[in-house]
């Protein structure tokens, strides 16, 4: 009996996802001992005919990292989610948009400006922009289409399973791998991590007092950070409190705030805004000008509730001027 | 901060003692008055009783004017009205332009100044400018002869506290008996400062006309007032020209000097008599003042 | 999401939500309607017990699945019927309109008022005065977003959120 | 996800009933239109119209409906849920239905009444419509909470109003504590010499139960004393009482009133608060001979003890039963009860705000109140009628409507305005025989015994004359306006402006909030209405609740209100008090907030929001836990858990998501 096939890809990604499958480390062996793997470009010279080759359904799972942000990737998205039994969003960017959903902040021409034209690295004096499709003496070129806009994996095809974080947990690719050879899978839909937030799981639990009440926000590099306090108690604005955990709390671990890179729990609907009401809440002032003057401890609200998720929001992206509200999706 | 002044036609006529006076006391405490240039009727009484809109329209040509030229001015824009029917009509005028956008549209087709905001333009009395924004310690500062032993009725009449009491109580006003005492003088309790003067009726019904001014007068020199200070050209007018005619009438009426406030001030301030324009007085007042720096040494003595 | 509906004669009609809290501000509405005060009928309102139970999830819900402006309604500050929901009412209020002003949305959208339980008035005037804004800013052109949008699992009826999820590790 | 993704074979059975409400509803919502529009809704089984829903026919029809199509689910779109929510979740429970499968669209209130073009109304009542039958799907049974009820009630205040609601609640068998802020119960009713219409003499019908409250072995009489602090709810109030010092014992004192006579004071020298500073007392003193409790008290600010530190106290020495206690200190009491019933009173409209009427400018312009005492016999001159120079006036005007119908103070009628001054014209006529003129604008004499009251005046030969007053002035023109005060008035039915010179000007004040109104409800957490009076819950049909349940409102706190109204009120205060006590505990309503515990992480975030410490972090669990007993329902933990583990019952998050997008589906 052949071994059942697996495949990988990436989409709008950094690669650190790849990274943490290779951080299974000997592991990886007896994965590849288990199945066998028939697409990973990263790793392995494969080609898009490989897969187009395969019958629908042949791909006994497939794991997507990277959001979509290009017709090639939805492309691939749709062709692989045609020919795999279970398609599993891996990682924050396919799970909630990811850091890259963060350009839902801005529209497509200005992104292109910006980097073809006003970027301090760039010259480019005839402010050339790649066209999708040019003819030139040997025929046509195309490339793929830049879309309006960041999506998350499940906003292009079905996604039967997410694998969340930035990149996600080796415990949690351990788990996820056991339970998909066992066939000892949840429902699905379901997240592949705790469905409890990340204090749970904080070794700096005990130092959180009862009460917080925050009279001044402060961010990392303004601070010293004690390394055994809590973090929210020292003002830091850490969203372990709204995010899952799984992670062991790998940064707060590392003296750094939690960002909420495995994302909210399933009972919240926008992880952002509910990280926000719990900030809000507990700000220790009454008066207008005194909450102000604390909030200004938060000039990127989009950046801090919605560092990972902002395509899966409920707002999804920036409402901007008529052109970006008409061009919605352009592919 | 500056003032532009609007005098009407009662100031440069009946009421020219008011004007001298006023700008005698303005000129003496320091702050400059600047008239404004080119004003027209203020579109008060008459005008305003036959046709509202052109009553109206007249006033916000003079509101735009004041915009026009107060508008190098920092802040807001002050226009001091002293005839109590002009200050009244600016003011109405004034919040009709600011709740009839239609026509202040109109207005604004036609009116000098671009009409951009009329509510800027502060109107004010110069009463309420002499009390609140000099302020009675400023003026006592220069009250050079103080009028001790001076009995004084104030007298507003109708238009000046209502319908809006911008800067006194419309019931019982009470800003000139401060000032009155500021000045050394002695204010009577009269209950009489809002009651009616007659207006026009002295004109068109003596009768009624002449009762009433004679009630004022009566009671102000039943509670011992020397003297009537007021801030209205026609209540002066009225109160000061037909003493002869009432008395003939009712005898028990003796002379009253009916004074512009100003006029007091300015005596009190030590102005030159003429600069305040007391010799146009049908009434003097001097020999009353005479007696009281008389009997003042006499006490002193 | 259902459609825009075509403009008629009279054009844009905003959709206004209204979170208001039983004890002060949707009994003012109450009031209002005893007192036959009509105002624009924009505004739908949504009673919450307090305006400390407005969830930032519900007002952007309202703006995702239409809104063009949400108002959010409690009692005056001091006098909350809970003792200080409001002012967490409030200092959500002033970060969402962060966030908003972030996500390119006009502040003037989500409004927070305080309504006593006896100033039916006041409801008026400021569903008035609301729709007013919201008629002036024009229809919020939120750029359609793909995918389904899932009820929060743990309040679903059923299965039960604890046996859901949460199999791992 | 969508209701029919959840429900794969068939889901919740839903009856939508919209009520016309007579032409209520009706008259603006097209509400055939609507139940039809219910019917295309998914999981909706039956849709109906009906009248009145709320008829016994109306819930007769659901709880048919209930059996006969096994509904599950049920959405009323009538009127209020503060009106009828309650009726139907009975419904339900009588059809064998969990009561709270039920939700309610207020298409009056916040439809129909409000709305003035039909085509909205009715687009707005299917929007809330829609809206509830997606948020009824989600509905949970639930039960509701029992808390047992302390069965002892507060009486604040000690007027007429808290004396009756006292005196009931004690006779039947109840624990009443009474607090009064000044030194004897009585309030106003105990400066009034007589009572209209019937003009019984106030003494004589008031001093008999100030006495019973004194010596009812169910009343706790605190005089003197203040209430500070309120927490807990309906049943179970936790009340702090300031009880200021008399400096002297009461126990103690038997009220031989010797220690007054004693005093190193020999006349009595200062402005006596009880007769409003027409009369004079000592710095030892007692407000009035029938004050109850009949004990002395010790002024310190008139004190000379007190003020130098040096006295012979003579007071003390007088004392055989060694009362006096110059060392007593403020006490604070704290009781626990199940019930409150607030009768603060009202105090009256500060006649100086009216300039043009000369009060406290010409010493012969009196307000009704301080007539109430020159009338009184045992006020400061013994019920004669005599002006502050001795004189006995011979012409009386009394100007009606002083602070009242009147938009620079108070819009409202005080209500009892109009029949004080007529039994203060028969007292001031029958005492002086003066000619007596009243001012009014219009005569409002709706009683029982009123008009007739009025006509008997008329008859008196009282003068009458319409018109608001200008003003009262000493400005005299003719002879016999020398020396008189004279009120100039425009007499609207002879079409004249008059004057009326008289001796004696009455201002008929008008009633107001007492000034600390604002802060005291704010301890009891009730609501005012626009003038500052407190808020009943419904003007008609829950005039003496509040919208705190367990707090009650009798009398002129609640509005302006002459005596029979204020004993009536009070009793029926006592009587809602009463049944609350006497069912042992009170039903809450459960939409308490919980915290499912297997996906709490331990946040905290939620402990320090809560204003009544129902939350609590578990040390061994390492998760925060609700007591369900202290929880209020207001859900601000819930909005602010992070991760979503706190829910509130009633206001889950799906259900109101639903909501909102029920609202926003069709316009």
């Amino acid at each position: 009996m052949s071994k059942p096939k697996v495949a990988f890809y990436w989409c709008a990604s950094c690669g650190g996802c790849e990274e943490a499958v290779v951080d299974l480390a000997e592991e990886i062996l007896q994965v590849v001992e288990a199945v066998e793997i028939a697409f990973w470009p990263v790793a392995l010279d494969f080609k898009r005919e490989d897969v187009e080759r395969l019958a629908d359904g042949e791909l006994v799972a497939t794991f997507i990292n990277g959001a979509i942000r290009t017709s090639e990737q939805a492309e691939m998205a749709h062709l692989l989610r045609a020919k795999s039994q279970i398609l599993i969003a891996f990682g924050s960017c396919s799970h909630t948009g990811g850091v890259p959903g963060l350009a839902n902040l801005y529209d497509r021409e200005e992104i292109l400006r910006y980097v073809y034209e006003e970027a301090p690295s760039v010259i480019n004096p005839q402010r050339v922009r790649p066209e999708e499709r040019i003819e030139v003496d040997e025929g046509m070129l195309t490339l793929p289409s830049f879309w309006g806009a960041v999506q998350t994996l499940d906003q292009t095809v079905e996604v039967d399973y997410y694998l969340p974080g930035c990149p996600p947990p080796v415990g949690l690719i351990r788990s996820a791998l056991q339970a998909l050879l066992s066939g000892n899978l949840p429902p699905k839909g379901s997240v592949l991590a705790p469905d409890v937030a990340l204090c749970a799981e904080c070794p700096r639990k005990p130092t959180k007092p009862e009460r917080l009440a925050l009279k001044e926000l402060k961010r990392p590099h303004q601070v010293l950070i004690d390394p055994e306090t809590c973090l929210l108690a020292q003002g830091l604005l850490c969203l372990g409190p709204a995010t899952r955990s799984g992670c062991g709390a790998a940064c707060i671990t590392g003296n750094m705030p939690c960002t909420g890179c495995l994302g909210p729990t399933s009972r919240v609907l926008d992880g952002g805004a509910k990280a926000l009401s719990a900030v809000a809440s507990i700000l220790d002032a009454t008066g207008e000008a005194e909450i102000e003057r604390i909030l200004e401890g938060i000039p990127d609200p989009v950046g801090l509730f919605y560092r990972y998720s902002l395509p899966a929001s409920l707002l999804y992206r920036r409402v901007g001027n008529g052109e970006r509200a008409r061009e919605g999706r352009s592919s | 901060m500056s003032y532009l002044y609007f005098p009407g036609c009662s100031l440069k006529g009946t009421g020219r003692a008011y004007e001298e006076s006023l700008l005698a006391v303005f000129r003496a405490l320091g702050i400059p008055l600047a008239e404004l240039a080119d004003w027209n009727c203020c579109g008060a009484t008459a005008y305003m009783s036959i046709d509202e809109r052109q009553a109206f329209a007249l006033a916000a040509r003079n509101l735009a004017l004041a915009e026009a030229q107060g508008a190098s001015d920092n802040g807001a824009i002050q226009l001091i009205a002293p005839c109590s029917a002009c200050y009244l009509v600016l003011l109405k005028a004034q919040r009709h332009l600011m709740t009839d956008t239609a026509f202040r549209q109109e207005m604004s087709g036609v009116l000098p100044g671009n009409m951009g905001d009329p509510g800027q333009i502060r109107i004010r009395h110069p009463l309420d400018v002499l009390v609140h924004d000099v302020g009675l310690q400023e003026i006592a500062r220069h009250v050079r002869q103080p009028l001790r032993g001076l009995k004084v009725a104030s007298y507003y009449g109708c238009q000046i506290v209502r319908p809006f009491a911008l800067f006194d109580r419309p019931h019982d006003p009470s800003t000139m008996d401060d000032l009155v005492r500021t000045l050394g003088a002695e204010p009577v309790d009269w209950p009489l400062k809002t009651h009616c003067c007659g207006g026009s009726l002295t004109g068109t019904m003596p009768e009624v006309g002449l009762r009433l001014n004679y009630l004022l007068l009566r009671e102000a020199q039943r509670r011992g007032a020397d003297l009537i200070i007021t801030v209205c050209p026609l209540c002066q007018f009225n109160l000061e020209a037909y003493q002869d005619f009432i008395r003939r009438r009712y005898p028990d009426l003796a002379p009253m000097p009916v004074l512009f406030f100003t006029q007091l001030i300015g005596m009190a301030m030590g102005l030159p008599p003429r600069e305040l324009g007391l010799q146009r007085l049908l009434i003097p007042v001097e020999g009353r003042m005479a007696a009281l720096s008389k009997e003042g040494a006499h006490a002193r003595a | 999401m259902s459609e825009r509906p075509v403009a008629g004669d009279k054009g844009f009609e905003p959709r206004i939500v209204a979170f208001f809290c039983n004890w002060c501000t949707y009994t003012a509405a109450d009031l209002a309607g005893t007192a036959r005060m009509a105002y624009a009928p924009n505004v739908r309102i949504i009673r919450l017990m307090c305006s400390g139970r407005l969830d930032p999830q519900f007002v952007l819900a309202a703006f995702r699945h239409g809104a063009d402006g949400v108002l959010i309604g409690g009692c005056h500050p001091g006098d909350c019927h809970y003792q200080e929901g409001n002012y967490k009412a409030l200092r959500r209020y002033l970060l969402l309109k962060r966030l908003l002003r972030e996500m390119g949305i006009e502040e003037e959208r989500l409004r927070l008022v305080w309504i006593s339980a006896s100033e039916g008035d006041r409801v008026q005037k400021v569903a008035n005065e609301f729709t007013e804004t919201i008629r002036r800013l024009g229809p919020l052109r939120l750029a359609p977003r793909p995918g389904m949008i899932r009820l929060p699992a743990a309040a679903q009826p059923e299965p039960q959120p604890a046996a859901r999820e949460g199999v791992l590790p | 996800m969508r209701a029919h993704e959840i429900y794969p074979n068939g889901g919740p059975r839903i009856g939508v009933y919209v009520c016309h409400c007579g032409f209520n509803i009706a008259g603006k919502v097209n509400v055939r239109e609507v139940v039809e529009f219910a019917k295309t809704l998914p999981f909706v089984v039956v849709a109906r119209e009906y009248k009145f829903m709320c008829s016994d026919p109306g819930q007769e029809m659901i709880r048919e409906d209930v059996r006969e199509h096994r509904l599950d689910r049920v959405v009323v779109a009538a009127c209020s849920p503060s009106l009828h929510e309650a009726t139907f979740r009975r419904a339900l429970e009588q059809a064998g239905q969990n009561p709270f499968f039920f939700q309610m669209v207020n298409i009056r209130e916040h439809v129909s009444w409000v709305t003035e073009d039909p085509r909205e109304a009715t687009e707005k009542a299917k929007a809330l419509v829609a809206a509830a039958v997606r948020r009824v799907i989600f509905h949970e049974p639930l039960q509701r909470r029992r808390v047992p009820v302390k069965d002892r009630v507060l009486v604040v205040g000690g007027g007429i109003a808290g004396i009756h609601a006292a005196l009931t609640l004690a006779d039947a068998g109840k624990h009443v504590y009474l607090v009064e802020r000044e030194p004897t119960i009585g309030g106003h009713m105990a400066m009034f010499d007589k009572t209209f219409p019937t003009l019984d003499c106030a003494a004589c019908i008031l001093t008999p139960k100030m006495s019973q409250v004194a010596a009812h072995p169910n009343i706790t009489l605190w005089t003197y004393s203040e209430v500070i602090q309120v927490e807990g709810f309906v049943g179970n109030f936790r009340v702090r009482v300031r009880r200021k010092p008399r400096y002297v014992i009461e126990e103690l004192c038997v009220g031989c009133l010797q220690c007054i006579d004693a005093c190193v004071y020999k006349d009595a020298r200062f402005p006596d608060e009880f007769n409003l500073g027409l009369g004079k007392r000592k710095p030892i003193y007692i407000p009035f001979p029938q004050a109850t409790p009949r004990v002395v008290l010790i002024d310190p600010e008139t004190c000379i003890w007190f003020k130098t530190g040096k006295c012979k106290q003579t007071c003390l020495e007088a004392c055989e039963r060694a009362a006096i206690d110059f060392k007593q200190q403020e006490r604070i009491e704290e009781i626990e009860v199940g019930a409150i019933i607030l009768a603060t009173g009202f105090k009256t409209f500060d006649a100086r705000r009216i300039p043009e009427y000369g009060y406290g400018k010409y010493p012969n312009v009196y307000t009704a109140l301080e007539v109430e005492r020159l009338v009184n016999a045992s006020g400061p001159t013994g019920g004669e009628v005599r002006l502050r120079d001795g004189r006995i006036p011979k012409r009386v005007g009394i100007i009606h409507c002083v602070g009242s119908r009147d938009e620079r103070f108070n819009r409202y009628c005080s209500r009892v305005c109009c029949m004080y001054s007529l039994k203060l014209a028969h007292l001031i006529k029958e005492r002086t025989g003066a000619e007596v003129y009243n001012f009014y604008i219009d005569m409002r004499t709706p009683g029982k015994g009123y008009e007739e009251f009025y006509d008997r005046l008329l008859q008196e030969g009282v003068h009458f004359i319409r018109g608001r007053v200008a003003e009262v002035t000493d400005w005299a023109i003719t002879p016999d306006e020398e020396g008189k005060l004279i009120i100039r008035v425009e007499d609207t039915l002879v079409g004249a402006v008059r004057r009326i010179p008289v001796d004696m000007v009455v201002l008929a004040v008008g009633l107001e909030p007492q000034p600390d109104a604002d802060e005291v409800r704010r301890m009891f957490n009730i609501s005012c209405s626009k003038e500052g009076f407190f808020l009943e819950r419904h003007p008609k049909l829950a005039p003496v609740s509040t919208f705190t349940d367990g707090i009650f409102l009798a009398g002129a706190c609640q509005g302006p209100k002459d005596i029979p109204d204020s004993v009536a009120q009070a009793g029926a205060a006592a009587a809602e008090a009463l049944a609350l006590i006497d069912k042992g505990f009170v039903e809450l309503e459960p939409n308490t907030a919980y915290i499912v515990e297997a996906l709490c992480s331990g946040c905290k975030t939620c402990i320090g929001l809560c204003p009544y410490n129902a939350i609590s972090f578990d040390e061994a669990r390492m998760i925060a836990v609700i007591n369900e007993a202290l929880c209020k329902g207001c859900g601000t933990c819930v909005a602010a858990c992070p991760s979503g583990a706190a829910r509130q019952h009633l206001f889950e998050d799906a259900q109101i998501f639903q909501e909102i997008e029920g609202v926003l589906a069709y316009v």
